[in-house]
C-alpha cells in the first residue's frame, strides 16, 4: 500500500482521499479563483490568501454566470408562457359555449342541489346550502386553511414579551408611526362608520342562508370594521376588549363547535342514523339546521383572523 | 350586453399587465384593488352575488389593507436600519422610495 | 380549433389573466409583485369557474317567489367552489406577506434575485472558511 | 355499517380536533397530544387494514347525509389503510427522533404552534390518502403546503425564510396548475367525485373533440403535482427546503409530504383516467422520461454537494425519480413497485435525516464532509443509523432499498422493451452513483481520528432520538426481510383500487 503514503503529493490516491473527505472537489471548478499558471500549494486559496483582485474576479464571474442563467430563464419562461397560453386557448375553444344550458356541468348534481336544496337543507341561498351541508367537508377544510395560515403568521411575526424584550421594545417604538395624533377627520369618520360596518357584517353573517354572503364575507367585513377602529383610535382603545386571550378563546370555541357539529352530522349521515337537526321553516333567521350556526362560527373565526393578521403585521402582537 | 362584458374583461387584463409594469409598489397594490373591484362587478354580471360580495370584502378590502400595512411595515423597518447607520432623514426617504420602486 | 373560441370571452380572459399572473409569480424579482401575481392567477381561475357556472337567461342561485324548478337558476356548484377557493387564496397571500416582512427584516431588500445572489456569496465564503479551518487542522 | 368502518373518518377528524385544541395548550401538552394522536391514528389505520383485508373489498364512506355525486365521500381499501398506517408510523418516529431539536430550535412560546402544524399535516395527508373527491383533494393539498411551509420556517434561524419563500412559490405554481386542470376537468365532465368523473370520461373520450382538452388537463394536473412532489426539472426548491430546517421537519417533509402528492397522482391515474386511454399513455411516457432523468441528475447533483443534509436532499430528488419511473412504466407491476418505494423511501429518508442530525451535533454543528470526520465514533447509534440507511439506499440485500430496486427491475420486464432497457440502464447508473456518494460519506464517518476527537463534545445524549433511530433502522430491516406480506397487501389493494 505504498500509494497510500501521503509522501506522494498529487497522486491519485491522495486526490481521492481528499475528495472523499470533501477537501478537494474536481467538479466545482475551483480553477477560476486560482492564480493562473501557478500550481497552488495546498491551502494557498484560503480566504486570507485571496487577494482583492481574485475576489472581484470571482464576483464578476458569478454575476456573469447568474446573468446568463437569468437570460436563459427569461427566454424559457416566455416560451413557457406562450405554450401555456396556446394550449389553454385551444382547450377553451373545445369547451362548451358560454352560458350553454347543455354543458356537461349542468347535470343531475346541480339539478338536485337546486330542486331538493330547500327541502333538504332549508337554506334559501342555494350556494350556502351547498357548501355548508352537501359539501361541508371541503368547507371545514377551508376553515382549517385559514386557521393554519394564522398559525404560520403567528410563528413568523409574533413577538413574545418575555422571550424577546428587545424586539418588543423596538416594535412598540415603531408602532408610533401608525398612531394618529388625534386625527379628527379620521376619528369622526370612524365613529360614524365603524358601527355601520360592523352591524352590516353581522347582518351578512346572520342572513348567510337567506341572501348573498355568509360567514366568510361577513367575517371579513367585521374584521375590516375592527381594523378601521384600530387605525383611528390606536391599540389603547382596542386593547381593552380585543385581547390575545379573547381572540384565542373565540377561535377555539368557534372552530371546536364547528368540528364537533360537523363530526356529529357526518357520523349520523354515514351510519344512516337519525339526526336531531331539522331544516326548520325556510326564510326565518333560525332555520336551515346547522347552517346559521356554522356561518356564525366561520364569521367569528374570519373576523378574529383578519384582525390578528393586521395587528401581527403592524407590531407583532395584539 | 356583451359590450359591457368585453370592456370589463379588457379592463381586467389591462390592470393585470399594469401591475407588473408600474414602478411603485403602492401603485401596483392600488391597481390590484381596482382589479378586485372590477372582478366583483364581473361576478355580479355572471349572476354570482355571493362571490361578488366576498371578493369585494376580501380582495378589495382586507387583502388591500394587509398589503398597505405590509408596505408601511417595510418602510418602518427600513427607517430603523437607516437610523442605525446614521443616515439623515432626507436621505432616508430617498432610499425608501428607491426601495419601494422596482 | 373548436368553435367556442368566438363566444367564450370570459374563459379567454381567464386564460390570459392566468398566464399573466403565473408569469408575474415566476418572473418578477420583487416579492410584493409576486404576491399580487399569485392573487391575479387565483382570481383568473375563479373567473373561469364562475363563467362555467353561468347559464344564459337564468337567475342567481337564491330562491325567489318559491320557484323550485332547476330551469330558473344557474349552476350553484362553481360558486361554492370559488367561495372556498377565495378563502384559500387570501390565507396563502397573508402568509406570503408575513414571509416578505421577515425576509425584508433579514436581508433588507424585496428583490428575491438579490437575496439569492447574496446567499450564494455567503455560502461560498463559508465553504472557503471551513476548508481553510480543515486544512489548518490537517497541517498540525 | 360496522364500527370499524368509521375509523378513517375518526382519524382525520381526530387530528384536526387535536390541532384546534392545541392552540390554547402549552408546548409540552401539545407535544404529548400530538404523539398520542399519531399513535391512535396508527392503531386505527391498522384496524381498518385488518378489516379491509378480511372483507377483501373497498368501501365508500359518506361525509354527510348525501350519497355519491352530491356529497363528499372518502373511499377506503387495503392500499389506503396500509399507506395511512405507514405514514402514521413514519410521522411518529420522525417526530420522536427530532424531539430534542424541536425543543431547542423552536421558540418556547411557539412550540404548540409547531405541533398544530404537525397535527394538521397529518390530517391533510390522511385526507389526501382517503379522499375520493377532487376538490377536497385541492383544499387538503393547500393545507399540506401551508403546513409544510410552516414547518420549514419554524426554526427561524439563518436562511429558512428564503427556503420557505422558494418552497411556497414553487408550490403555489403547482397548486395553480392543479386547480386550473381541475376546473377544466369539471367543465368537461361535470363531476368532482372521482368515480362519476371516470364514468363521464369513458362516455366522452371516444369523441375526438375531447382528445386535446383531456391531454392538456392531464398535463396540467401531472405537472402541478410533479412540481409539488419535486419531480426533476422542478426540484430546485428541494435542497433548500430540506437542508436548513429542524430535523423532524426535514424527515417529515421528505418522507411524507411529497409522497402524499404522489399518492394523489396515482389515484388520479387509476380512478379518474379511463384504462388504456391515449392521453393516459402519453402521460406515462412523459413521466417515465422525467423519472429517468431525475434518477440520474439527482444523484449527480448529490455527488457534487459537500453539505451532508443537502446531499441527502438531492438524493430525494433521485428517489422521487425512481417512483415516477415506476409509474411511467404504465403497468400494474410498475405501480406496485412505485407504491412500495413510497413506503420504503419514507423509511430510508426519515432514518437518514434523523441520524444526520445526531452526527452533525457531535461534530459541533458542522455539516460538511471534512467536519464530520470520525463522527461515527462520536455518536455510535447515529453512525449505525446512517450506515444502515445508506446501505439500504444503495440496495444492500436484506434491507428495504434492495426490495424496491428488485421490484423496479422486475416490473420493467412487464413494460415495452425500450422502456425495459432504459429502466435497467438508469437503475444501474443511479445505483452506482448512489454508492459513490453514500459510501464516501460513510467512509468519512469512520475515518480514523485521534482518540481525543472520538469523544463527543458538548453533546447531550437523547434517549428518544436513539430509540427513533433504532426503530427506523429496524423498520428498514423489517421491510427488507418481511417484504412479501407488504407487497401482497399492496397488490391486493391495487387490484380493487380503481
Amino acid at each position: 500500500m505504498s500509494r497510500r503514503n501521503p509522501k506522494y503529493p498529487g497522486s491519485f490516491w491522495e486526490h481521492f482521499t481528499q475528495w472523499r473527505r470533501g477537501e478537494y472537489d474536481p467538479s466545482q471548478g475551483k480553477m477560476e479563483i486560482k492564480a493562473p499558471g501557478k500550481k497552488p500549494e495546498r491551502g494557498s486559496w484560503l480566504p486570507s490568501a485571496l487577494s482583492q483582485e481574485m475576489r472581484d474576479d470571482y464576483e464578476l464571474g458569478m454575476k456573469r454566470r447568474i446573468g446568463a442563467f437569468q437570460r436563459v430563464y427569461r427566454v424559457m419562461a416566455l416560451l413557457l408562457a406562450l405554450t401555456l397560453t396556446v394550449l389553454l386557448l385551444v382547450t377553451v375553444s373545445f369547451l362548451p359555449a358560454f352560458g350553454d344550458v347543455n354543458a356537461p356541468e349542468n347535470n343531475e348534481v346541480a339539478r338536485r342541489y337546486i330542486e331538493k336544496g330547500l327541502e333538504e337543507t332549508g337554506a334559501v341561498n342555494i350556494v350556502a346550502g351547498m357548501i355548508l351541508d352537501y359539501r361541508a367537508f371541503d368547507t371545514f377544510g377551508e376553515s382549517c386553511v385559514l386557521f393554519i395560515a394564522s398559525c404560520c403568521v403567528l410563528i413568523l411575526l409574533k413577538v413574545d414579551r418575555d422571550e424577546d424584550p428587545h424586539s418588543q421594545a423596538l416594535e412598540d417604538m415603531n408602532d408610533r408611526h401608525y398612531e394618529p395624533n388625534r386625527d379628527t377627520v379620521l376619528q369622526m369618520a370612524a365613529r360614524l362608520l365603524v358601527p355601520v360596518i360592523i352591524i352590516f357584517g353581522i347582518y351578512v353573517v346572520l342572513n348567510g342562508h337567506l341572501s348573498p354572503g355568509g360567514g366568510f364575507s361577513g367575517g371579513a367585513i367585521i374584521g375590516s370594521g375592527l381594523i378601521l377602529y384600530l387605525t383611528a383610535f390606536g391599540f389603547e382603545r382596542t386593547g381593552r376588549f380585543m385581547t390575545e386571550k379573547l381572540i384565542k378563546s373565540l377561535t377555539l370555541c368557534a372552530l371546536g363547535f364547528y368540528c364537533i357539529a360537523k363530526s356529529y352530522s357526518f357520523y349520523t349521515g354515514a351510519n344512516h342514523l337519525d339526526s336531531f337537526i331539522t331544516p326548520g321553516v325556510p326564510g326565518e333567521i333560525l332555520s336551515a339546521g346547522l347552517i346559521v350556526y356554522l356561518n356564525i362560527c366561520v364569521g367569528i373565526v374570519v373576523a378574529c383572523t383578519m384582525y390578528s393578521f393586521y395587528t401581527l403585521f403592524r407590531k407583532g402582537g395584539y | 350586453m356583451p359590450a359591457l362584458r368585453i370592456i370589463l374583461l379588457f379592463f381586467l387584463i389591462v390592470c393585470a399587465v399594469a401591475v407588473s409594469f408600474s414602478r411603485r409598489l403602492l401603485v401596483s397594490v392600488s391597481i390590484y384593488m381596482a382589479f378586485s373591484l372590477v372582478m366583483a362587478i364581473v361576478w355580479l354580471i355572471l349572476e354570482s352575488p355571493d362571490l361578488a360580495i366576498t371578493e369585494a370584502a376580501v380582495g378589495a378590502g382586507v387583502t388591500g389593507i394587509l398589503f398597505f400595512v405590509m408596505l408601511k411595515k417595510i418602510r418602518s423597518i427600513h427607517t430603523n436600519i437607516m437610523a442605525e447607520n446614521g443616515a439623515d432623514p432626507q436621505e432616508q426617504n430617498a432610499a425608501v422610495d428607491r426601495d419601494m420602486e422596482d | 380549433m373548436g368553435s367556442s373560441i368566438f363566444t367564450n370571452y370570459e374563459e379567454i380572459a381567464a386564460v390570459l389573466l392566468f398566464v399573466i399572473g403565473l408569469m408575474n409569480l415566476l418572473m418578477q424579482p420583487n416579492l410584493v409583485k409576486k404576491i399580487i401575481g399569485l392573487d391575479i392567477m387565483d382570481c383568473a381561475i375563479y373567473l373561469f369557474l364562475a363563467a362555467k357556472g353561468y347559464i344564459q337567461g337564468r337567475m342567481a342561485p337564491i330562491y325567489v317567489d318559491g320557484i323550485l324548478s332547476a330551469d330558473h337558476y344557474i349552476n350553484p356548484v362553481p360558486a361554492g367552489l370559488v367561495l372556498t377557493g377565495i378563502v384559500v387564496s387570501v390565507s396563502v397571500s397573508a402568509l406570503m406577506m408575513a414571509l416578505t416582512i421577515c425576509l425584508y427584516r433579514e436581508y433588507h431588500t424585496l428583490n428575491l434575485d438579490e437575496i439569492m445572489m447574496l446567499l450564494h456569496k455567503q455560502e461560498r465564503e463559508e465553504e472557503l472558511r471551513l476548508l481553510s479551518e480543515g486544512a489548518g487542522e490537517g497541517d498540525t | 355499517m360496522t364500527f370499524v368502518q368509521n375509523f378513517p373518518f375518526f382519524s382525520i377528524i381526530l387530528s384536526m380536533f387535536c390541532a384546534i385544541v392545541s392552540s390554547v395548550l402549552s408546548g409540552k401538552a401539545a407535544k404529548w397530544l400530538h404523539l398520542a394522536m399519531v399513535t391512535t391514528v396508527l392503531f386505527l389505520s391498522l384496524g381498518v387494514l385488518q378489516y379491509t383485508l378480511v372483507t377483501g373489498e373497498s368501501y365508500t364512506y359518506m361525509m354527510g347525509h348525501y350519497p355519491a355525486p352530491w356529497g363528499n365521500e372518502i373511499r377506503i381499501g387495503p392500499l389506503e389503510a396500509i399507506m395511512a398506517a405507514a405514514f402514521a408510523l413514519l410521522m411518529l418516529l420522525s417526530v420522536l427522533g427530532g424531539l430534542d431539536h424541536i425543543e431547542r430550535e423552536v421558540l418556547g412560546s411557539k412550540q404548540n404552534l409547531f405541533y398544530i402544524l404537525m397535527d394538521l399535516l397529518m390530517s391533510s395527508l390522511l385526507a389526501l390518502i382517503y379522499t375520493n373527491d377532487l376538490f377536497t383533494a385541492y383544499v387538503f393539498i393547500e393545507i399540506c403546503t401551508i403546513a409544510a411551509c410552516g414547518l420549514i420556517m419554524a426554526k427561524k434561524v439563518g436562511r429558512v425564510y428564503v427556503s420557505a419563500v422558494r418552497y411556497m412559490i414553487m408550490s403555489l405554481v403547482g397548486s395553480g396548475l392543479f386547480l386550473i386542470g381541475l376546473s377544466l376537468l369539471y367543465s368537461i365532465t361535470g363531476h368532482l367525485l372521482m368515480s362519476p368523473a371516470k364514468e363521464a370520461l369513458e362516455n366522452i373520450l371516444p369523441q375526438s373533440r375531447y382528445t386535446v382538452p383531456m391531454t392538456v388537463i392531464l398535463l396540467l394536473l401531472t405537472i402541478g403535482l410533479g412540481i409539488k412532489s419535486g419531480l426533476y426539472p422542478f426540484h430546485t426548491w428541494i435542497p433548500d427546503a430540506y437542508g436548513y430546517t429542524t430535523p423532524a421537519a426535514s424527515a417529515v417533509l421528505s418522507s411524507l409530504v411529497s409522497k402524499g402528492y404522489i399518492f394523489l397522482l396515482i389515484k388520479l391515474m387509476v380512478r379518474v383516467l379511463p384504462y388504456g386511454s391515449l392521453a393516459g399513455q402519453h402521460m406515462t411516457n412523459v413521466l417515465f422520461v422525467f423519472g429517468i432523468i431525475g434518477m440520474i441528475m439527482g444523484s449527480v447533483d448529490a455527488i457534487r454537494e459537500n453539505n451532508i443534509r443537502r446531499m441527502t436532499s438531492f438524493s430525494s430528488v433521485a428517489q422521487i425519480g425512481y417512483i415516477y419511473m415506476g409509474l411511467g412504466l404504465g403497468t400494474t407491476a410498475g405501480m406496485a413497485a412505485a407504491l412500495f418505494h413510497v413506503i420504503s423511501h419514507g423509511a430510508m429518508k426519515a432514518l437518514l435525516f434523523v441520524s444526520i442530525s445526531g452526527l452533525c451535533e457531535t461534530s459541533g454543528g458542522r455539516m460538511d464532509r471534512l467536519g464530520l470526520k470520525g463522527a461515527g465514533f462520536r455518536h455510535k447509534i447515529a453512525g449505525l443509523g446512517f450506515t444502515v440507511g445508506s446501505l439500504s439506499m444503495i440496495g444492500m440485500p436484506l434491507l428495504t432499498g434492495f426490495v424496491s430496486k428488485y421490484m423496479f427491475a422486475s416490473a420493467a420486464t412487464t413494460a415495452e422493451p425500450v422502456k425495459m432497457i432504459a429502466a435497467w440502464i438508469a437503475l444501474a447508473i443511479s445505483t452506482t452513483l448512489n454508492a459513490v456518494y453514500f459510501m464516501r460519506t460513510v467512509l468519512v464517518l469512520y475515518t480514523w481520528v485521534p482518540q481525543e476527537q472520538r469523544e463527543a463534545k458538548d453533546y447531550r445524549p437523547s434517549g428518544t432520538e436513539d430509540a427513533a433511530t433504532l426503530g427506523l433502522a429496524l423498520m428498514n430491516l423489517g421491510l427488507g426481510i418481511a417484504s412479501p406480506p407488504v407487497i401482497a397487501v399492496l397488490s391486493k389493494g391495487l387490484e380493487i383500487f380503481g
